[in-house]
């Protein structure tokens, strides 16, 4: 969703519902995606990959450096080269990969530490709901293997039989060359 | 840093010389952690090598430009008006300033932030404010258009560059290996690069990028997690029985996979069409897309021997076709403890919409810093790397002998020349006798000289 | 306001508005916060400037590393040097100069990241509030070029028609020393 | 507490209470951790260790790099060697250090900035209460300096006569090595 | 880290020599990255130049400090309890330890953290914990004092120190043409700084930065943007029908706009009182602050010609007079590849509370790195300084020949003598002659003896 | 990086024996600060020198490993099947790939993650993928294990190695000095290590940390704010009129408080249950765990002098015996700017309960990072490395001459020699004379030759 309607969409939203029912849905979507990271950080893949729905999609584009004449081609585009570009099924073999007992890239297991900031719902409609939220993701590996990662993530959220599961994440990196080893890690 | 011989000791031939031993196959740990010897590739190999720049479908239009490096100078390759591919280090002659600070984009002209200086898309300096007032007219602007690549040319659309006015014409460079190489990206025919390039820093030296290309033996083991998870069936693609490697002039080799001479000579009785519904049934089968059955023009291209070839090209010093002609990877050096790579991915114009999708999902999932694969590979590379440092670690020599001594050249009637083995090392070994050449040479006429043949008999 | 009363005014304040209230204030305030970070994240400065009221300041200190016994040296003061003294008309300025076409060290534009954390309510009167946050900013440009400025942020928001704007910030940057080749970005 | 219970636990306690009462808990612990990182950072370090219980424990384990089939060693255990593992007399110490006038390592003092993130209470028993956050720690002295620690933290917190006290801080940092001088600061 | 010629080989004189043009005006670009040369700069220039310190106003009482450096050598300024302004190494004599971590306070002596040695304000060592029970009094306190600069000095209130006993007086040094130029900061009368020193590193070499302050050229087009927002009208503050450049021996130069000779004999004419209210008039109309428009004294301090200048001087090697006198910029080498950044704002004790407020918010917004110019200037440095290390881009010399062999020096009846023209670049060349003079000296009697004289007739 | 001394030049002998000054107890600062020196440190000093390992306990299982360093070679220490402790480079002898990269753990062999050979835990390749099928059974695995220090031995269960095969024995190196230091730790009979090693890194010269653990002068000045907290009475703890100093060959030394003979005559006099007795009841006045009062049997151990230490060892290079025996730590070179500081807390195994959990917790606040002492270290030798660096700063040598000629080395009938003097440096000037012994030699053979014998006399 471009920037720009941010603040119309969330307004318009918000005359939707009412404030309670807002904070109510905010604390709820918070704790959701607070315990999904806590899932990754405490490298619980399994019960993690239970937090999606069977037709979600996990998409990590690739962002260029580019001039603001040519903006609109700073972020690669759906069906183009990507740095992740998941359905369940490659999520599942991701994780299937880190539990082989082969994966050697995290083997000794990296330490990752998932900060979900700003979050703000910007969209409900129906079951389903738009969430963006501003990430860091910090990692060590070894004695001194360091990586930050940062950016913009795009959310969807759908209520399954009243529980909340991820059906969709866009996560646009603030990186464009990457600076680190491997993205061996979940974002 | 960690010095390997004494500091500012020159580095002399006899040294270089003594860096791999063709003999035992084996090589010394210090060319990946030496800082003069880093200086000196830059020098003596990258700017004088045809080095990858980009491919004519990722600047189609007047102005289109991409950055890219020759070792460590930066260059812009844009289509001039005539339409024409220009290389332009990227540094203004004015007082250096970075003209591009997109890694991408069109532009009318290139104007310098720093001072406004307007260079034309083939590198002419055709704007100077203040000629007049300030200049008083005395500057002789044909004196200081942007600095242009020796030589630039391409094949089939593939750009390459050499700063060196004396390095051979490319055809002759790339000479049989380097063509068939860079042909197994062409066999399906005209080709385009697929939106986005996968770029990451890996911390090692860039020959241990590049000899892993080569390195069918570490598939097994280092990347046995992605066959368990069902990724794909590591196994199935070696082909320990049918390898083939390829071995040419200045170091270009192609190591790894070949189809067997009988089952090519069933291919080669194939119509196009016959060989479609081939390929069709047995992607029905097997995960990922395609195999990449050649049509009939491809033997052309890739003579008898190379047309049989499924492996890995390294077109020297690191330019790498993968993935079954679908992927190049390039490997830029950033001192001598990072690399950064580079990821194309590379389609057949005529591939159905429907497989290019296939394909470009696979090749996403399959290389880059979150590949399914080469997620596994940049720690082994570092570590190997970092353990080139240690006083006592560096003094143990890189065994590299697989195979040495137990296999035959065969020269094909066509001229072309291989070895049918088993997974080996003679590429690799190639590479670092190669590697010494050049590094050992004062110049291309020197290099030209005295360089080592394409082997022959027994290797 | 110094630390030494953050706790009392806030409890001051707590008693002052049922937890109802304050809950509500707090959602209200942090999504405004993060549609404000968004908003420069996603490059939208003239949207960002219209959060601003006529009347507002704009202020970064300079800090300086100074000994306990000076302590009260560590930030510059109103009047002396400063990065940023910004009224609603210099503020325009940035925004117009970003706008310009010919803003080279905004072009290819930074990318930035607003992380607003630790948000408190330090203040209620009237219809302004003071409100505090512990920022990261973090920006890469280009391949290699990464920033990151942390500190404190002392935000003063007003209610104006219903609408919420901002009429004062003060930038506490933890650095003394900025590492970085400038700040083209906005905070 | 083991992650793999993290969202049970959180979950049955959901059950336990009401949303609204849940949101302002949240609340009200969200503002006091928030308060407490502010006293830190604003090196108001007698007010901080007032939040603290007597009978209160302050530990931070030794983490180590290990592979998957030793990961139960990741941590070192309760009575083993640690980084920190304070009770209130001890930490009565540490602010008495700082306060001596000849603490070296803090005067110039560091500039500290606490993130307190993804707060979630995983447990509400009787008066107590265990919190779990995602935690960095920026630092930054002198010219020069800056660290960043980043980690899990799991706190005990107690309401006592009404106000919330900590009991108890387990601080689980990433880093194994520590790449800093010294960790002179409080977490 | 690049090392541009071979790893270890000396620094001959003719290499250094090679290093600027004066006849082509084309420099080489080693001189911006290469460790050598760098580490040399801090033994031929940095270790014998007057640096400057502070101005008085910084530590006005008994105990105040400033920490400075001098190349890499941090130094404190403090002054003493006689009220005179030491400059002493920040180093504890016994094992090293820095005696101050502040940038800035005040102290009664310097109390070492680590063992205690206690330095008077003046460097004494006056405390020696232990000096009976454990150094038997065996240690003579008068040897162990703090490292003080060679010559400490000031010029109307602003500290220079060097290192090198053998440097000429701060007087002799500056020369006619550095004191004009520090003057343009005294022409309003005494002077204080205001609180608050804007710091930041920038990734480029020190030089780069500091050939950019007589850079007129750069500003339309690196600037335009302050323009178009509104910031100030940048046409307007070129004047290129009026620049005048003042060289000065050592590397001192002024370059910049002046006032036409027949202006100045309009305000020669006019009183203080009147000058005033026309500054105030202009004030009005124009952005930003009131124009220094100076006072009849600063004839006297200025000379005929100096008093003329508007432009940008810069105190060889890295003192920047900004602007319009109200402020300073330090340029500091931290390594070949990054420069620390210093902007301090000076201002008449005599300007009045408003108009200084105005000035403060102006000079705020004008440079540092949120500056509305400087935040343009650092990536164009921080490219022109990386592009200097390629192994091909670092070949190309920069173009440094703007007006060369155009001009034509003039001397004033007081002796004073300039160049009157348009925006140029022969501070610039002038900056790079020096600095070859400076590099190939072996010591200050060397540098006497043999440096560029100013130059007369055509330049 | 600053280079102290030319570029590349050569570093001389004589230029090292001019490094430190044992007549006037005065240090050059290069010591700290030059990558040459750096550089040939880790040839001369650790490749050569008895490394500390780790202690038996950690490792107690076949298949246990800790990783650890000899200079910046990363080694595994492994117990291997026959219970032997084997200490093997950690770099794959095939490509250089480290095999492990956890820093402790137990395995059944070490199989690498890169192309899957399999060494046995002493070392012995045991499994080479493709053996038949790859490498046609050609590799004669006997040359392939692991690279192993040229010698292991321990010292009641501390494990020690050198890389060098000339270097004397464990027993011979360690000598008297040695011995005493390490038996310190031992006096309380049988030890073994606590869970968990803290492991910072401080960006100092290594040696800048191993002279300070002699450093009793700087305590009661750099920690002071721990005594103020009421955290100990860093006065009582220094006893400066009862300091003895042991010297011993090749560099090792003791330093600190020791018993006064007559003291030490009583405590003789007592048997085991009246000496546990005596530590109790002080234990229960004195903030700490209970003062290591020594059993009859420490005195076999430590001799008759030994046993009255109570000061701080250092094996040469870099090994500390501290708190009271109830510590080690390592100072592990990273660079000439950079040290990683390990600390082991290692106890008595016959310690009761309550006495280990208090010792545990009063060393957990005592160093490491968050020390209440260590704390104020690091920033003074960061201090002290940093100003090692700039220009006219390292001209000034470190002043190391507390107590020189003032004392006399005196020996005991046993044999062993000590100085009974206050606090004092003589083992910080031990500590350089010997590391110029030690740069000087070209070999182990050399240096036993040539290294300074233990002082008699004046001293
Ligand atoms: S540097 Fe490019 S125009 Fe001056
Ligand atoms: S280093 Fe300053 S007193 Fe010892
Ligand atoms: S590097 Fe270890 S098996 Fe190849
Ligand atoms: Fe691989
Ligand atoms: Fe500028
Ligand atoms: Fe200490």
């Amino acid at each position: 969703m471009p920037h720009s309607e941010t603040l119309t969409v969330a307004a318009s939203y918000a005359n939707a519902l009412s404030i309670q029912s807002r904070i109510e849905l905010q604390f709820e979507i918070e704790q959701f995606l607070y315990a999904e990271a806590a899932l990754i950080d405490g490298r619980e893949y399994r019960a993690w990959l239970d937090l999606w729905t069977d037709d979600c999609s996990y998409w990590m584009p690739i962002r260029r450096t580019v001039t603001l004449s040519d903006i609109d081609k700073e972020f690669t585009k759906r069906g183009k080269m990507a740095f992740f570009d998941d359905d369940k099924s490659s999520l599942t073999m991701r994780v299937a990969k880190m539990e082989s007992g082969s994966s050697w890239s995290e083997d000794p297991p990296s330490r990752t530490r998932h900060f979900v900031n700003n979050v703000r719902v910007v969209e409900v409609g129906g079951n389903e709901m738009t969430v963006e939220v501003a990430f860091m993701l910090y990692r060590t590996r070894l004695d001194t293997e360091e990586s930050t990662w940062a950016g913009r993530r795009v959310d969807r959220i759908r209520r399954v039989n009243g529980a909340l599961k991820l059906c969709g994440r866009e996560i646009y990196l603030d990186q464009t060359l990457i600076r680190a080893t491997n993205m061996s890690t979940l974002f | 840093m960690d010095a390997i011989h004494e500091q500012g000791a020159a580095l002399g031939k006899s040294e270089i010389r003594s860096c791999f031993d063709s003999d035992t196959g084996t090589l010394d740990r210090r060319v990946f952690a030496d800082e003069d010897i880093y200086n000196l590739e830059l020098r003596n190999i990258f700017a004088r090598a045809w080095n990858f720049m980009c491919h004519e479908s990722q600047i189609p239009n007047v102005g289109d430009y991409v950055i890219n490096y020759i070792g460590e100078d930066q260059v812009i390759i844009v289509r001039d008006k005539q339409g024409d591919v220009q290389v332009l280090l990227n540094t203004c002659r004015h007082r250096g300033n970075a003209l591009c600070r997109a890694e991408q984009g069109n532009a009318k002209s290139f104007v310098c932030s720093y001072h406004g200086w307007n260079y034309d898309l083939n590198g002419d300096l055709i704007g100077v404010p203040g000629l007049t007032a300030y200049y008083r007219k005395d500057i002789d602007k044909s004196q200081w258009g942007l600095a242009k690549a020796a030589q630039v040319d391409h094949f089939h659309g593939l750009y390459f560059a050499t700063l060196d006015p004396d390095a051979p014409s490319l055809h002759d460079y790339l000479g049989d290996v380097g063509r068939v190489g860079l042909g197994l990206l062409l066999a399906q025919g005209d080709v385009e690069v697929v939106e986005g390039v996968q770029r990451n820093i890996i911390d090692c030296n860039w020959k241990v990028a590049v000899d892993n290309l080569f390195d069918w033996y570490h598939v097994q083991y280092s990347h046995a997690s992605a066959g368990i998870a069902g990724f794909m069936d590591i196994a199935a693609i070696l082909h320990p029985q049918n390898q083939m490697v390829m071995l040419g002039e200045y170091g270009h080799a192609i190591s790894g996979p070949a189809i067997p001479q009988d089952k090519q000579d069933f291919l080669d009785g194939l119509s196009d069409e016959e060989r479609r519904a081939l390929a069709a049934n047995i992607a029905k089968e097997s995960k990922g897309p395609p195999p990449p059955i050649r049509m009939k023009a491809a033997k052309e291209l890739l003579g008898p021997v190379g047309v049989r070839s499924m492996g890995h090209p390294n077109i020297f010093p690191n330019l790498w076709v993968s993935t079954n002609g679908t992927q190049l990877c390039l490997r830029l050096p950033r001192g001598p403890f990072e690399t950064e790579i580079r990821w194309y991915t590379v389609l057949p114009k005529a591939m159905p919409e429907d497989v290019k999708r296939q394909a470009i999902a696979f090749n996403t999932h399959l290389f880059g810093p979150a590949g399914m694969l080469e997620q596994d590979d940049g720690e082994n590379w570092s570590q190997s790397t970092r353990a080139s440092r240690g006083v006592k670690s560096r003094s143990y020599r890189h065994h590299m002998a697989m195979g040495l001594g137990h296999d035959e050249v065969m020269v094909d009637p066509s001229g072309q020349s291989r070895i049918e083995t088993t997974i080996s090392e003679h590429a690799q070994r190639w590479l670092y006798r190669n590697w010494m050449d050049w590094m050992a040479a004062d110049s291309w006429a020197d290099l030209k000289e005295d360089h080592s043949r394409v082997p022959e008999g027994r290797v």
